[in-house]
């Protein structure tokens, strides 16, 4: 691995950023921050198919509609959720993960 | 004659009785129904007789076939052989003592009938059916008329037995269904059909591992040692219909089934795993009988001489010679009829007394005296006397047994020899104790059997008596099936 | 080093930096800050490599849609000083073991594999191009996933608007 | 004018005929009408077996001198495998001519005597049915062709044996004893089974006269052997073990005192006459094969014979209930005949012992049926069973006293009553072939002569007459008639030519008086009525003291050499508690509870593991996280 | 635009059109959901009976969009399913608040199926499945005052977006080592190399998790358990059938090259379903619940029919996938009206139904006989015909382990015909009134589940389409 910044230091950090949102969702307590983790998740991915696309397939445009796409998909997506978060904190009064742990076993 | 009548007669049966609210109705449409099934199979006896007279011997008889799933190999395909029609005339006998014993149901009187009709609509589709995944189909039809007779209507640990019962015969399935889904794929030609298979020669390999599963998978059904545990509680908890039904036609499945599809597609099997089954078949004889002789309510002790009298049928098969099979075919007619009277009687005694613990009763002769003659006869029967169905079953198993030149199968016979004194001991205590002996104080105002109770009695008293006075007939019929079945066996 | 070099590396500790501090850091507003930052940090990267639409794009609907969207959720849920409750230290531990653990053989596996280009020459990446592209229905055109992501948007509108909608306090 | 094989069909068709009819109208028809159909029926039968009997051995049996077995019936009943098959079929040869004789003889007397003795019962009906079923299957037994068939009348006759011994069901003990006939004999049943099931195989016919062909004329073909035993051998002993069995020979003898619980008149006709031979006529059936292919089994069976001969003798001595004392001396009687097969070998003179032993098993039929009768009816007028309770009897039934004493006379073997003749000659074979048998025979004799006349003093003389029970006479002319005609019957039936007609080869066996010879076990005989007179003419207390002197020994004897203990710990304490109870328990809590196990264990597994199920939603995502990696791990290191 | 696009897109533009419909519907005027609700149910049945005519095989888009027969057939499949939906749950719907917005959502579901089974490239996948997946999260959602129905759609969208993360990183490295997103191209860029495999491993993992596949199946029972029945029913029967068939298209067309790794994948996978589904099924006391393990273990007997050899396997599964709307559909439907009626989802509130009730226990007993595969329902031939296709690859052991399953799932299916018929109820149970597109609805299940095994030629023709 060079110091010139290519294909693969993108890859480390797209990699990096996946597995960083991965460590959010799993230890937030607050269903709010696992949603930041989310977009995390999502965004890295978009690192990972623009790389591709500039540095190996420029011959066509996939991975750029894939991540445009992907980030209006965040976007629905995060609109969803944070409904559904403001109707559960409507009905707890709390955004705490473990608000959500009645269903269980 | 078009077999498929033999399915359309209780499935319109069945299909009525949904359609009947009056109870009374309800219980004659199911016995009309029943009783021209009855005379269907004696038809079809006689039918059958002139067709070999006809076209001589043949594998099987009025055969139909439809394709049903084509694409994977599957059809109805019907016909019957000697085993098969003797098969379906015991389960004509049995399903019209069942519906007469179960005249008085009051509980749910329509789905009683309905299941009743429904069981009996399994076996006779199994007894006829030449295609493995119809035969299938047709033995799993019955578990849920199984289910719920012993859930609904039965008696005692109702909810545990009928548990018990629909798991361990669903385990035996689960067998049966590889087994049969070997055979289809490494038989060497894709098929379910037994004309077909029979023709076929199953790879040595792929019929060491699918004989087993077979023969334990139907094994489970007719009592096999030690998968043998859902026959007490079930037959017990059962109404008394139910536990006819259970022991007289629904145990003969796995043993027809043992015989037809294990044994015959599989020769080398059968062979490989001779002794096993022997041996095992032998200890349900042994052991059973002397299980037998610890119980203490009348409905385990027959259930457990059904273990016992089950393995005569399964040791028969491992006996590999002709008469043997004949036997166990024999055994199964006559196990059928005469246990589906035990439980009959059984059931006209509690029905009266309120109690199947042997020594609470006594003496019964006195007042019930039809019913308890009925008891010792069948009884009697139980214990391989002369003149009923018993003997000439278990004396056929014992000489074709005897043929077989080797030092295992004689040591199995002696010993099954010797579970005929055991049989004799726990049948007479209970008779002893049962009919025999001071009538108690509280049962001097007993009444006897009642119209529907002797018509029951008589029907099957009468196949009874028929097998063990002249068996010629009956052999007559069977003989040439098995001996078709031998031929595949010894074929090197 | 160049300065492209330079500047590369610094998006990348932005990014990764930011992102560390937005999923640690237990105030929630910081968070969401951070958060603002690394998708910012993403967008550099994008611009660094010539992406400039995408990169508009990651701007207008992450910083300027997302972010906001959940600051206004923090501000509607969440009393602002107060601190998020710490998670247990095992289970912060065990999942930064499983994290790392996946991140390492994950980066294994990339580095293993050698990617084999395409040898045909690259397409000028063009808002117009873009543009011409995602109408066509033709060989290329995203004129399908468009339509779909539109239903998809409607979708989320509607639920949005049912799941939020303050219901009449007495019907 | 009928057939010959429709006359022989009717011999057992008529009681079966009688059988189905009582015992089906059992309710309808009144007691008395019932008696008299029986017997009516039971004498038309008579008339043909001895139309028959007659006919055969004077008319139409005897070919060239010997006399042929024929078969006049056959009838193709179930094949079982190629060369096996179990016919229904009439075998008529001297000694089911004889059988056929004595049974329906026996059993006519039976009827008749039965018509008074059980007029006050309420289901006499059921009791002629049951007697018919019985005279039915012992016909059968006697004429079977083929030895499966006569395994399938055996059993009848063990059932209607085991009916009429349970005849008054509600007695327990009658129960009991019922029971404990049928399962002895059935044990012994199963012996004769496998007996038969190895003869069939080896033999490879079920038909006896196949059967005795192929063993006769081909010896050494017999291929298996177990345990070093040829399988014919073991065959034969098997089947002589069923015969045993119905003989009540020892040790199998123990149900045999018990079924003195039934009706008398049943003891006389089952227990006495005729089932209880069966055994003999079994080994008579098959002698010529015993005789020449296993001729050391046939000496065995010869000392089983003489010590069944001496040791129910022995315990005759000791008992006090008058039929129980009958019954043993039956099982001695039939110990004689056992010891006289024994003795014999196949032809000729060395056939003396066989025609010796059937000419006992007839005379024996008589005055046996007719010492049972009297018991009868001695206890119809005393209404107990029990020695103690009689004595003194002598002038109040003067013809019962009369034929009794005819009747233990005979089976004392004094001249010139019928059990002499065929002691005689038995005593005479014995002494000719063995005499360890012989000696022991005659020493019997001499303990026969000694109960029996204990039990007549006993009876008749003893106490000072006493007037109980004076409400009715001795019987009427029903009961009185059997008697007086088996007691003319066992006062000359010693005179019957016996070995023209009967012997093991079938030529006319002439047999010589030896005077000489008999006087040792006459003498012996009167020397033990001499005995018996000293003790029991008059009531004295020397019996007492003589018992006292002899101690263990009389109490052993007294307890039946407690044969029946052993049984019983045999049977309840071994077998019930080491294999039934064991079998039942691993039914229940092994086999079952493993099946049980298996589901609870199923349902606890699910309990255990729900803690995945956390209800977290990080915790699922961290095993999805898991799982990935996992999954990617294995798929690219291991199935890649 | 041409007809072609009018014909193949046929299905799609009628789920357009309804949606449309009732939107304008929704913005013009209010009309009471009694009567909205029969129109509903009407439109649904035409959108069914639509699918009968004009069903020509073909590809728009440059191939993104593929439809053939097959596809045809399922889309018909799952319309059917949803037409049983609306009527099943008719008393539900009745109170729903939003009775116009919750169909509008379910039909872009639906649509986002359809898509997703004609999809031609990882794009239209990835977006349809998403499509597929939201508006379900916000329809759970639709209790809006109930605690659970919140949690359920909370838990379902956060570990949806989750899932699609690894999706999309699978995606982008199968993007990144062949260069292309399209079906056809695909299998022939292959080369397995690791990096493929682990992007093929994160994109089954996707697929696992929809259709809950142990260890990704942890969702699944809670929003089950929380969202409305219609919605649980929905997820269950639809969404369930859609991703098998998808999953049989992306293993047996796209990623054919590495059937190697797929099967030993593919048969892990199976023994940990099954187990783990029929484990969990049967301590479960809340019907929903039970239904969701039930349905986790029935997915497992699915994967075992995909180990099998093609053709016969996607019979075997469509086929399943018909017989499963009516059996699973028949289940919902009785729980939910009982549910309704006791306000007790948990199964001791169906003890003692059959005395009063003997309609709705037929139907739920058929149901649960079927659902455990024993004759005469469909079941058992849907599931006979599943283990049979994956027989023809597998070894004894796993097929001896697979049958003995069915043991332990009768087990539990049993429970719960024993409460019906053999218990007594704890408090005396009235008659439920049932709506009467409710009842027609458990009618044609009853009777598809009777029928559409035993007449054959239902089975012939899907196999004539594969």
């Amino acid at each position: 691995m060079t110091l010139e910044p290519g294909l693969y230091h993108l890859l480390t950090i797209s990699t990096g950023l996946f597995f960083i949102g991965v460590y959010g969702f799993l230890t937030r307590k607050n269903l709010v921050t696992m949603l930041m983790s989310i977009e995390l998740i999502l965004n890295s991915v978009n690192l990972n198919f623009i790389a591709f696309n500039k540095y190996l397939w420029p011959h066509r445009l996939d991975g750029v509609f894939f991540t445009l796409f992907v980030i209006a998909i965040a976007a629905a997506e995060a609109a969803v959720a944070i409904s559904i978060v403001i109707n559960i904190y409507r009905n707890n009064r709390s955004i705490n993960v473990e608000q959500t742990e009645e269903m269980k076993y | 004659m078009n077999v498929s009548l033999f399915l359309w007669v209780p499935l319109a049966t069945a299909l009525l009785l949904l359609l009947i609210r009056n109870i009374h109705l309800v219980r004659v449409v199911a016995l009309i129904g029943s009783v021209i099934q009855a005379f269907l199979c004696i038809f079809l006896y006689f039918m059958y007789l002139k067709e070999r007279a006809r076209i001589g011997d043949a594998f099987m008889y009025f055969e139909q076939q439809f394709n049903w799933f084509p694409s994977l190999g599957i059809s109805y395909h019907v016909g019957v052989d000697g085993i098969s029609i003797a098969m379906m005339l015991l389960t004509s006998f049995v399903v019209i003592a069942g519906v007469l014993m179960s005249w008085r149901v009051e509980k749910m009187t329509r789905e009683f009938f309905f299941l009743l009709i429904l069981l009996s609509l399994g076996a006779y589709g199994f007894f006829l059916s030449l295609d493995l995944f119809l035969l299938f189909f047709f033995l799993e039809v019955a578990v849920i008329p199984k289910y719920l007779l012993i859930g609904i209507w039965g008696s005692g640990n109702r909810k545990y037995s009928a548990n018990k019962l629909a798991l361990m015969l669903m385990m035996g399935s689960a067998l049966i269904l590889v087994g049969i889904l070997g055979l289809y794929f490494l038989s060497g030609k894709p098929g379910f059909d037994i004309t077909q298979l029979k023709a076929t020669d199953v790879p040595e390999k792929v019929q060491q591992v699918c004989f087993p599963l077979l023969f334990i998978g139907f094994g489970v059904f007719t009592a096999l040692f030690p998968f043998h545990t859902w026959v007490p509680d079930g037959h017990s908890s059962a109404p008394t219909a139910g536990s006819m039904f259970l022991a007289g036609i629904s145990m003969k499945l796995g043993g027809y089934g043992c015989l037809r599809v294990a044994c015959f597609l599989l020769p080398a099997g059968a062979k490989a795993f001779a002794e096993p089954i022997i041996i095992l078949s032998t200890i349900a004889i042994i052991y059973g009988a002397f299980a037998t002789m610890m119980q203490k309510d009348l409905k385990y002790l027959n259930a457990y001489s059904s273990i016992s009298h089950c393995g005569f049928v399964l040791l028969g098969l491992g006996m590999l010679t002709q008469t043997a099979y004949t036997g166990a075919v024999l055994q199964m007619v006559s196990h059928g009829l005469m246990t589906a009277l035990f439980f009959a009687v059984i059931g006209m005694i509690y029905e009266r007394t309120h109690t199947r613990t042997i020594s609470e009763m006594g003496g019964l002769l006195k007042v019930m005296p039809m019913a308890s003659v009925l008891l010792i006869i069948v009884g009697m029967c139980s214990l391989g006397l002369p003149g009923l169905s018993g003997f000439v079953a278990e004396m056929t198993i014992f000489t074709g047994a005897w043929q077989n030149n080797t030092i295992l199968p004689r040591v199995a016979t002696v010993l099954a020899c010797m579970s005929i004194v055991v049989t004799a001991v726990y049948i007479l205590r209970a008779v002893g104790s049962v009919v025999m002996g001071p009538l108690k104080e509280k049962y001097q105002s007993l009444t006897d059997m009642v119209w529907y109770e002797k018509w029951a009695a008589f029907v099957l008293l009468l196949g009874i008596l028929i097998m063990g006075v002249a068996p010629g007939w009956l052999v007559a019929l069977i003989k040439p099936a098995t001996q078709l079945i031998m031929q595949k066996i010894q074929q090197p | 080093m160049t300065g492209n070099q330079i500047i590369f590396y610094l998006l990348a500790l932005l990014t990764l930096g930011s992102a560390v501090l937005a999923v640690s850091t237990r105030h929630i507003f910081r968070a969401a800050v951070f958060l603002l930052f690394a998708l910012m940090g993403m967008a550099g990267l994008f611009f660094w490599m010539n992406y400039a639409f995408i990169a508009a794009v990651q701007i207008v609907v992450y910083v300027g849609g997302i972010t906001v969207l959940i600051i206004f959720s923090i501000f509607l849920t969440q009393e602002t000083g107060e601190k998020l409750p710490q998670q247990l230290w095992s289970r912060r531990f065990i999942a930064a073991l499983a994290s790392f653990c996946a991140l390492a053989f994950t980066l294994t596996q990339i580095f293993q594999h050698t990617f084999n280009a395409s040898k045909q020459t690259a397409i000028e990446v063009s808002v117009q191009q873009i543009g011409l592209q995602m109408l066509g229905t033709n060989q290329y055109g995203y004129a399908l996933p468009f339509e779909l992501i539109s239903i998809l948007l409607l979708a989320a509108m509607i639920g949005c608007i049912v799941i939020a909608i303050r219901l009449k306090p007495t019907s | 004018m009928m057939t010959l094989q429709q006359m022989i069909l009717l011999i057992p068709g008529i009681p079966l005929f009688a059988f189905l009819m009582l015992g089906l109208f059992s309710k309808k028809i009144p007691g008395n009408y019932a008696a008299t159909a029986g017997t009516i029926l039971m004498g038309v039968t008579t008339v043909l077996s001895c139309f028959v009997a007659f006919g055969y051995f004077t008319a139409f049996g005897k070919i060239d001198g010997i006399y042929q077995p024929m078969i006049p019936f056959l009838y193709h009943w179930l094949p079982l495998t190629d060369l096996l098959e179990i016919n229904m079929g009439i075998l008529l040869d001297p000694i089911s001519a004889l059988m056929l004789f004595v049974v329906s003889f026996i059993s006519l007397m039976v009827h008749i005597y039965s018509m008074a003795y059980m007029k006050d019962e309420s289901r006499i009906a059921v009791y002629y049915a049951f007697l018919s079923l019985f005279t039915f299957a012992m016909l059968g037994l006697v004429m079977a062709s083929n030895i499966f068939q006569l395994y399938i009348f055996w059993e009848l006759v063990g059932l209607s044996s085991f009916l009429l011994i349970g005849f008054y069901y509600q007695k327990p003990a009658a129960v009991r004893a019922a029971k404990k006939a049928f399962i002895v004999t059935r044990f012994a049943d199963l012996g004769m089974l496998i007996g038969i099931l190895i003869i069939s195989y080896e033999g490879k016919s079920l038909d006896f006269i196949s059967l005795i062909d192929h063993f006769t004329n081909s010896p050494q073909q017999i291929s298996g052997t177990f345990l070093g035993i040829a399988s014919l051998q073991w065959a034969l002993a098997l089947i002589f073990i069923g015969g045993a069995g119905k003989s009540a020979l020892f040790p199998l003898h123990i149900w045999l005192p018990d079924a003195m619980e039934g009706p008398t008149p049943v003891s006389a006709l089952i227990h006495a006459a005729t089932m209880v031979v069966a055994g003999v006529f079994l080994i008579a059936r098959l002698f010529p094969v015993y005789a020449i292919a296993a001729p050391v089994l046939l000496e065995g069976i010869g000392y089983v014979g003489a010590l069944t001969a001496l040791f129910a003798a022995i315990i005759a001595c000791t008992q006090t209930d008058i039929k129980r004392i009958l019954a043993y001396s039956t099982m001695s009687q039939i110990g004689y005949m056992i010891l006289a097969l024994g003795v014999a070998g196949y032809g000729a003179e060395s056939g003396l012992g066989f025609t010796a032993s059937l000419f006992h098993l007839f005379t024996h039929a008589l005055f046996k049926a007719l010492l049972f009768l009297c018991a009868g009816a001695i206890i119809h007028y005393v209404h107990s069973n029990e020695m103690r309770d009689m004595g003194g009897l002598k002038k109040l039934m003067p013809i019962t006293h009369l034929c009794f004493l005819i009747g233990c006379l005979a089976i004392a073997g004094i001249p010139p009553f019928a059990g002499f003749f065929s002691k005689e000659e038995m005593l005479f074979a014995a002494y000719q072939h063995n005499r360890i048998i012989y000696f022991v025979s005659l020493f019997t004799a001499g303990l026969t002569a000694f109960y029996m006349f204990r039990l007549y003093f006993s009876i008749f003389w003893n106490k000072p007459f006493q007037q109980h029970h004076s409400h009715h006479g001795e019987g009427g002319p029903a009961m009185m008639l059997p008697l007086i005609v088996l007691g003319i019957g066992s006062v000359s039936a010693g005179f019957i030519p016996f070995g023209k007609w009967v012997s093991s080869d079938g030529r006319p066996l002439i047999s010589h008086f030896h005077l000489s010879f008999s006087i040792l076990p006459v003498l012996l005989s009167l020397a033990g009525i001499a005995i018996a007179a000293f003790y029991f003419f008059k009531k004295k207390e020397t019996v007492e003291t003589t018992v006292n002197a002899m101690g263990g020994l009389f109490r052993v004897a007294k307890g039946k050499f407690y044969i029946d203990e052993i049984y019983q710990f045999v049977t309840k304490k071994i077998i019930f508690n080491f294999i039934a109870k064991p079998a039942a328990w691993i039914d229940k809590n092994l086999i079952d509870g493993l099946v049980n196990a298996m589901g609870n264990s199923t349902v606890s597994l699910s309990n255990h593991i729900k803690g995945i199920q956390s209800g977290k939603i990080q915790m699922y995502a961290g095993i999805f996280l898991i799982g990935v990696i996992g999954l990617a791990i294995l798929a690219i290191y291991y199935w890649n | 635009m041409s007809l072609e696009y009018l014909i193949l897109l046929k299905a799609e533009l009628q789920i357009c059109l309804l949606i449309f419909f009732l939107l304008l519907l929704k913005i013009t005027r209010t009309i009471p959901n009694e009567k909205l609700l029969p129109l509903i149910q009407l439109l649904l049945l035409a959108n069914f009976v639509g699918g009968f005519f004009y069903n020509q095989s073909g590809d728009l888009f440059d191939g993104m969009f593929v439809s053939n027969t097959l596809i045809h057939l399922q889309k018909h499949i799952l319309n059917l399913a949803v037409y049983f939906i609306s009527l099943l749950f008719s008393g539900w719907f009745r109170r729903c608040l939003h009775l116009t917005e919750f169909f509008v959502l379910m039909l872009s579901a639906l649509l986002g199926m359809y898509f997703l089974l004609s999809s031609g490239n990882l794009l239209i996948f990835y977006l349809s499945l998403e499509l597929a997946t939201i508006p379900i999260a916000a329809m759970a959602n639709f209790e809006l005052t109930r605690k659970r129905s919140a949690e359920a759609a909370m838990k379902l969208i956060s570990s949806a977006a989750f899932s699609s993360g690894i999706l999309l990183f699978g995606i982008s490295l199968i993007y990144g080592t062949t260069g292309s997103i399209r079906f056809p191209e695909i299998p022939l860029l292959l080369d397995g190399s690791a990096l493929q495999v682990m992007a093929f491993v994160f994109l089954v993992t996707a697929f696992a998790f929809k259709l809950s596949i142990v260890p990704f199946h942890l969702w699944t029972a809670d929003v089950y358990e929380g969202s409305p029945a219609a919605v649980t029913a929905f997820l269950s029967v639809v969404s369930k059938g859609v991703i098998a068939f998808a999953f049989l298209t992306i293993l047996y067309k796209v990623f054919q090259p590495f059937n190697g790794i797929w099967y030993p994948i593919l048969l892990l996978l199976s023994i940990l379903t099954i187990v783990a589904g029929n484990l969990f099924a049967l301590r479960q006391q809340n019907m929903k619940r039970f239904l969701a393990f039930s349905s986790i273990a029935q997915v497992g007997f699915i994967l075992v029919a995909m180990m099998g050899k093609s053709p016969e396997s996607i019979t075997a599964i469509t086929y399943f996938v018909l017989i499963y709307v009516f059996s699973n559909l028949a289940a919902f439907g009785v729980m939910e009206i009982v549910a309704q009626h006791t306000g007790n989802e948990n199964r001791n509130a169906l003890k003692g139904l059959y005395k009063t009730n003997p309609l709705l226990s037929w139907v739920l007993a058929l149901a649960m006989f079927s659902l455990a595969g024993i004759p005469p329902t469909a079941g058992f031939f849907g599931k006979l015909f599943l283990i049979t296709a994956g027989a023809s690859t597998a070894s004894y052991g796993f097929i001896i382990f697979v049958a003995l399953n069915l043991v332990v799932s009768l087990y539990y299916y049993l429970l719960v015909v024993k409460n019906i018929f053999m218990d007594d109820a704890i408090e005396p149970l009235e008659k439920i009134p049932i709506f009467g597109s409710a009842k027609l609805g458990l009618v044609l299940c009853a009777a598809g589940i009777l029928l559409v095994g035993i007449f054959s030629w239902i089975y012939d023709y899907i196999a004539a389409q594969v």
